[in-house]
């Protein structure tokens, strides 16, 4: 069952920095939410706020409130092994484990937690994760190379079926396709059509056509200037977002240029 | 190529690919001139072979950069004398090394025999003992000191990196490593002998004891080490691991370790290597005796290096047999230290980041 | 695996050696006593072979602290015991009464030099003292050439030698150097070698020798078993020179006084490096062996007395003399010795 | 699919939540032993040396007080140190740079694996080499520097013809310390990130200047740590000094002569400890002490160098 | 004065892997060229064979011809040194060196050559190649914050300021916009539109529109199976190439789905 998240009031630092100011939204449960802006405005720093994934920068810290489901994630009683189980994470760069082959990448979600595994689930698990992620094709013929033998597309698939082989209730992607060819893209995009019945999924995107096709709700982070904290501008359903934005701004960027 | 200049473009001329370059052989010309000028020199009789080698090395260092200078420009000139430089570190570096392995090695491999390597020197004076015994004495003692240090030095670095990182504590641990680098090998051997002395009473004479002494000396390489090691694990990684639910420690065990094994374990045969040729510290708390004693926890246990000080400095009527057994004792205990150092590597290069691009 | 771990030696001959006695010994102290040990241990072993003697050559300081503390049923000194730091009295203390202490282990210390194109090197005392002291730098020097007046000596530079480390060889020597010409040897008796005397360093007996040996034009003083092929000065006693021999330096015990210290039980001697007595040949190392009267544990008690007997023993000083170069105790010497440690109790 | 919904909390299987305050405690426990072993050494040191405070005459070794004791040593230790630093460093840090930079691969591979035998050796056999090769080679080139440079106080002399020197005992250190810095150097140069070099590459840098680029500031804390390890086993040496060195309780910088030459503190610990007895124990157990406390301080100072440069 | 680059019948090795087969172009002077093609069909192999940077791989190796203006890449004659200050590069992943400021990133290529740079000159530099990678506004304010404390779009930029500030003939880019938003994309797109007329420009991109707007000739790239090597399928004019491709392959992948 997938989790909602509500977010009041949140500000997140780097030290004393403060990255990302006064952020309130509401993520629904099993939708796809994309967050768009331009670069440096915080998006990917929100992001990690949402699966505590932040505080593993030291200094890191936010203030104000994340609910999932109506637990507070920030309380001191949560674990933040249990919520980053709950919600995965592919990021920006990819970064696939160097000490693995590709089917133990695949598999180190489980294998990392000590999941004891038939080799016959683990072998169907595998094959579905990289199918799901539009990479098996490519790979089956070699699943013990290293999976930094692969080129850095076929690094970031990789990275999104180990994702999705932990079967999280949430997923968090930063930009998961800015290193992918368009047929990947494709292929993760449907991924993320399918996994939606059942998952809460955000992406951040540089392409607003991305961000236009697979997203039902979308935000719009931005910069008052430069060196002044990231905000959320904007956050209403894709279809108003794109057609009839309620802030000038968002329409300046959706129609300046598309990526 | 048009030849059109586009106004307000940036100035620049066809760049030449080739530009002024040296001969691909000018190096090993540059050697030839300055070696030969050096020899004649030498040969004429005006310098010594010694002088001659260090003329001809002067010459090729300032020639060869001064000629790529001319030719080639400043730059590719700096070039030329860094790698000149660096390579020449290296030949000297090899001299020693070359040195003193063949005076090892020359000097050792006469006595090696089945006889020299089954027998201990219980009830040998001179010739016909062997070194079993002693052997014996560093495995066990080197190996004492392995298990007790690395788990305590890769433990303390990956407090140090990973769960003390930038705390009061950690700074100050580092530091202390740091100062026990610097602890005499001979005041090791003194405090085990004073710690063991507290609970066995004076006179204490144990093998264990002088795996704690060589701990003393280990751990601090070990953990220096591991340390660096574990720094140069991207962040990226973790975050990875972390994203999958994974708790820390397991990404610690199952992630960041790896990645760093293969450097952890040179870390590890280095500290191996240091501590196995080790006298002093043995020499009190070791002690030394003729016959194998297989067991750490009580008597005295000859060890290799303790055998070749006393034959060497000890050596009674029979110099000339004891300085036989000591090159070949330095032999072996050579020997084996790069035997553990292959079978690390193997074993480190197993779970090694298998990058293959 | 060590398949012929007992009785593969070349030592001692008499292979039927079959004792009741069985245990470890181990002891320590005296470096220079290192080779003699090895040897008596061989030859006690074969007698014993159920006995291991094990002897840590740490030095004699070391050897007399363990002792002193208990830790070390015997030991080897170069020194013999005194109050000047309450060892004596805490060495009685340890064995509840009897202190047992031995001459055990006689060499002469040769005066080793490389000087080539001489083979036979006469020294007067003073002379020595003053090659010693930095006085006499030149081989040249006319009080050299005054006791060489044949010898063809090179106008060169003396490389002084000594030993740096803290030794009951250089004890020895310098108790001699002090004795016989203390008005060129200022320094007086010293374990370690004073630094501004200059000279060049050199750690242990084969150092010593090693750095002879490896730079032409140098002198020094060493155990006389160890110089190997390097040319042993003869020392002037009375009106002639002696070369060093183990004879000649067993002599010397006979001649010279029983130190202050000693008792019934404490055969020690305060060497008389004056005496003009013929043959004699006065700079001579003497090491004690040092046990206790009476131990706690009967079981050591018996070890150290059989050991100490064998030491003693005419077989033991043979072995010595044979595998280490040591000069053997004169027999009245040696009597008097076994009687001592006869006296040993469990 | 239906999920079943464990909240987020109470997750159906462990978090490891207990795992890792075990392994964070070992791990931190693992610190503290090691704090603890050094207290352990310092309080020995302590104990044992403090008494010697008030030695002087025969216990001091013929000195007035201690202090004039130790004060040679201690010129003599930095001083020996110093010469092993300075020829070390950049020797290894020279070899590190061939066996990740500029060998081909299979050979740097037998290159490092050559330079780490020389860590294998003893070092009971590095002072022997030290005396029978290293010391009677070096002598030509004392005797010319005596001859040309003699001027300079370094270069006094008088020669010995063993060519057993303070200089020598610098370059046996060197040799010692050598392994240990090129070992850990190397393994520092060699994972310095590849993109950050093809960056430099991509600017049309040289080889060299690839190297200053992407590689020593990448590798500048660990190429510390490694001179700094060499360090402490340089100055903490003491079989090989003591056996090349012929050392007197002076303060010296004649740097190629025998008899005038300083001593270091762990190798007259090694000298003297075997013979000595009562307050003379006690004297050089002070000596170790303070070798000790320097150590605490190079350190300290190389740290605190290494921060400076690394902020500016 | 920019240059054309003739390729004839390269193949390109890892080792012995054969990453790239039997490649023939002409890459005209003052223009821009790009790439498209599937992840892990050697874009990026083959681009950096164009500067030689392909050989800084241990193993890495090229049969064929590569000729700048008449000069042939791989003669031993040639300096790659020369040879890769001609032809700059900016890769698919930024790397600002880690230890430098901003200001010092940007001037770490000109420095090599230019030691002694007056300060106002340098100044000048920083500011022209900051803008023309739209940065500047950005970081005008912290120079000497290291160039690691920028988000991943900024450090990208950075790296372009950083290639272009050495004002090279040729400048290869790797995906240069896969981390940019669109803002940042569009000013790099500008800047290339300006820079083709003295540059001589080849850039690889997922993003089939930026291939269509920036590019006067294309080149598709296509791997015939998983685990063969990559080879060049088509290469002609961006207009023919999106309108009226000679290969069926061109045509499905192009009109497939967009990036
Ligand atoms: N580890 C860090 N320490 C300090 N500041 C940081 C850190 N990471 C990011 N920042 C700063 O926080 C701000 C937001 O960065 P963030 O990476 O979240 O931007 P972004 O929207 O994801 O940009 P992009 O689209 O380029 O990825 C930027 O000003 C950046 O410089
Ligand atoms: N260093 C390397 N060693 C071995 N093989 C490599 C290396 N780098 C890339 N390859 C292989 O060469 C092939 C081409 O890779 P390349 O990175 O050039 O693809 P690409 O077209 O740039 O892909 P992407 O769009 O994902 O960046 C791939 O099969 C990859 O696995
Ligand atoms: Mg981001
Ligand atoms: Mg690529």
């Amino acid at each position: 069952m997938a989790k909602s998240i509500d977010v009041s009031d949140l500000n997140i630092y780097y030290g004393d920095f403060l990255a990302v100011e006064g952020v309130t939204m509401t993520i629904k449960a099993r939708s796809v939410t994309a967050f768009i802006g331009p670069s440096g405005c915080g998006k990917s720093t929100f992001l990690r706020s949402l699966n505590r994934m932040h505080e593993a920068i030291p200094g890191a810290r936010v203030e104000g409130k994340v609910m999932v489901d109506g637990q507070s994630l920030y309380e001191p009683s949560i674990d933040p092994v249990a919520v980053r189980r709950q919600i995965g994470m592919v990021f920006q760069r990819p970064n696939p484990f160097p000490t693995m082959s590709i089917y133990e990448n695949v598999l180190a979600g489980k294998r990392l937690n000590n999941k004891r595994m038939s080799k016959s689930d683990a072998d169907a698990l595998v094959e579905k994760s990289l199918r799901g992620a539009n990479l098996w094709n490519e790979v089956k013929d070699r699943l013990s190379k290293p999976g930094m033998s692969l080129s850095g597309g076929q690094q970031q698939r990789l990275c999104i079926a180990r994702a999705i082989a932990v079967e999280p209730q949430v997923l968090l992607m930063d930009e998961p396709c800015s290193a992918l060819d368009p047929i990947s893209t494709a292929a993760i995009e449907d991924l993320i059509h399918e996994l939606k019945t059942d998952y809460t999924i955000v992406i951040v995107t540089h392409n607003m056509q991305q961000a236009a096709r697979v997203s039902d709700d979308t935000g719009f982070f931005n910069l008052k200037a430069a060196g002044e904290p990231g905000h959320l501008v904007e956050f209403n359903p894709t279809n108003k977002m794109f057609t009839n934005p309620d802030e000038e701004s968002t329409e300046a960027y959706i129609s300046g240029r598309f990526g | 190529m048009a030849d059109l200049q586009t106004a307000g473009a940036p100035e620049r001329q066809a760049m030449p690919l080739t530009g002024a370059s040296l001969p691909r052989q000018a190096p090993l010309l540059a050697v030839l001139i300055a070696g030969g000028l050096a020899a004649l020199l030498a040969l004429l009789g005006v310098i010594g072979w010694v002088a001659a080698i260090f003329v001809g090395w002067l010459l090729l260092m300032v020639g060869l950069p001064l000629w790529s200078r001319a030719v080639e420009g400043g730059r590719r000139s700096v070039d030329r004398g860094v790698t000149l430089l660096v390579w020449s570190a290296f030949a000297l570096a090899m001299v020693p090394l070359v040195s003193l392995v063949w005076t090892v090695v020359s000097k050792g491999f006469g006595i090696l025999s089945s006889q020299f390597f089954n027998n201990s020197m219980r009830g040998v004076l001179g010739e016909g003992g062997g070194i079993y015994h002693a052997i014996m004495g560093t495995l066990i003692i080197t190996a004492l000191a392995t298990v007790i240090s690395v788990p305590i030095g890769v433990l303390t670095a990956v407090y140090l990196v990973e769960y003390g990182k930038g705390s009061t504590l950690a700074r100050v641990i580092t530091f202390l490593v740091d100062v026990m680098t610097g602890i005499p090998s001979i005041v090791a051997g003194l405090f085990a002998y004073a710690l063991f002395a507290l609970f066995f009473g004076p006179g204490v004479r144990m093998g264990v004891g002088g795996a704690v002494a060589l701990s003393v000396l280990m751990v601090p390489i070990v953990v220096r080490a591991a340390e660096e090691m574990l720094k140069l694990v991207p962040d990226e990684l973790r975050e990875a691991s972390y994203a999958l639910g994974v708790p820390k420690w397991r990404t610690i065990t199952k992630v960041v370790l790896p990645t760093a094994v293969a450097g952890i374990v040179t870390g590890v045969t280095l500290a191996v290597a240091r501590v196995a040729g080790e006298t002093a510290p043995l020499l009190i708390i070791a002690g030394l005796t003729t016959g194998t004693n297989f067991n750490p926890f009580s008597d005295r246990m000859a060890t290799l290096p303790v055998f070749i000080f006393y034959s060497i400095t000890e050596p009674g009527l029979h110099a000339d047999a004891m300085a036989d057994y000591a090159w070949g004792a330095a032999l072996v205990l050579v020997a084996i230290v790069m035997l553990l150092n292959i079978v690390a590597r193997v074993v480190g290069g197993f779970f090694a980041p298998k990058t293959g691009r | 695996g060590a398949d012929n771990e007992t009785d593969n030696g070349s030592g001692g001959g008499s292979g039927s050696g079959d004792s009741s006695l069985s245990g470890e010994l181990s002891g320590g102290g005296s470096s220079a006593q290192q080779a003699a040990m090895g040897a008596w241990a061989v030859g006690f072993q074969d007698a014993n072979s159920g006995v291991t003697v094990n002897y840590d050559p740490i030095g004699s300081g070391g050897g007399r602290e363990n002792f002193i503390s208990g830790a070390f049923p015997f030991a080897g000194s170069d020194a013999y015991l005194t109050d000047d730091e309450g060892e004596l009295s805490k060495a009685e203390k340890q064995c509840g009464g009897t202190v047992i202490e031995v001459p055990s282990y006689v060499s002469p210390i040769a005066i080793a030099y490389n000087l080539p194109g001489v083979d036979d090197l006469n020294l007067s005392p003073a002379t020595l003292a003053g090659i010693m002291a930095g006085q006499i730098t030149e081989w040249d020097d006319p009080a050299i050439a005054e006791d060489n007046p044949d010898a063809d000596l090179p106008s060169e530079r003396i490389n002084a030698v000594h030993r740096s480390d803290e030794s009951g060889t250089t004890e020895n020597f310098t108790d001699y150097l002090d004795a016989v010409a203390g008005d060129v040897w200022t320094a007086g008796v010293v374990e370690t070698w004073p630094s501004d005397f200059g000279g060049e360093g050199a750690k242990g007996t084969s150092g010593v020798v090693q750095t002879i040996g490896n730079s032409e034009y140098s002198i020094g003083y060493a155990d006389a078993s160890q110089t190997g092929d390097l040319g042993q000065a003869n020392i002037k006693v009375g009106e002639e020179y002696v070369a060093p021999s183990p004879e000649a330096a067993a002599k010397i015990l006979e001649v010279s006084p029983e130190a202050d210290v000693a008792t019934d039980t404490q055969l020690v001697f305060d060497l008389d490096h004056t005496t003009e007595e013929a043959g004699t040949y006065p700079i001579v190392m003497t090491s004690y062996l040092l046990a206790c009267g009476s131990y706690d544990d009967a079981k050591t008690g018996e070890l150290v007395k059989a050991f100490a007997e064998y030491v003693v023993s005419d077989e033991g000083q043979k072995q010595a003399a044979a595998e280490a170069g040591s000069a053997p105790l004169s027999a009245d010497l040696a009597k008097k010795a076994q009687d001592i440690v006869a006296t040993i109790g469990g | 699919m239906t999920v079943t919904a464990p909240p987020v909390v109470d997750a159906e299987e462990s978090t490891g939540r207990v795992g890792d305050a075990v392994f964070a405690g070992i791990s931190r426990g693992s610190a503290i032993l090691i704090m603890l072993a050094l207290a352990g050494v310092a309080v020995f040191l302590l104990q044992q040396g403090l008494p010697a405070l008030g030695n002087h005459g025969e216990a001091a070794y013929g000195k007035d007080n201690i202090w004039a004791f130790v004060w040679p040593l201690l010129f003599g230790t930095l001083l020996a140190s110093l010469i092993a630093m300075i020829v070390a460093a950049p020797l290894a840090i020279g070899v590190a740079l061939i066996i990740s930079h500029y060998a081909p691969r299979p050979v740097a591979k037998v290159l490092g694996w050559l330079i780490d035998l020389l860590a294998a050796i003893p070092s009971v056999v590095y002072g022997l080499w030290g005396i029978q090769f290293l010391a009677l080679n070096m002598v030509p080139v004392y005797k010319w520097l005596e001859d040309h440079a003699g001027w300079i106080p370094f270069f006094e002399g008088p020669v010995p013809n063993s060519g057993r020197t303070m200089f020598t005992a610098g370059l046996v250190l060197a040799v010692m310390a050598l392994p240990i810095i090129t070992a850990i150097c190397r393994e520092v140069f060699a994972q310095t990130p590849k993109m950050h070099q093809e960056a430099a590459l991509a600017l049309g840098a040289t080889r060299w200047e690839m190297i200053r680029l992407a590689v020593f500031p990448y590798a500048r804390s660990g190429m510390v740590s490694a001179v700094l390890l060499g360090l402490g086993r340089a100055l903490g040496e003491t079989m090989a000094v003591a056996l090349v060195l012929a050392p007197t309780l002076i303060v010296s910088f004649n740097l190629i002569t025998a008899e005038q030459s300083s001593s270091t503190i762990a190798a007259n610990i090694a000298l003297n400890f075997g013979n000595a007895s009562g307050s003379k124990i006690d004297t050089l157990i002070f000596s170790g002490l303070v070798l000790f406390v320097i150590t605490f301080a190079v350190n300290f100072l190389g740290r605190s160098i290494a921060a400076r440069g690394r902020k500016g």
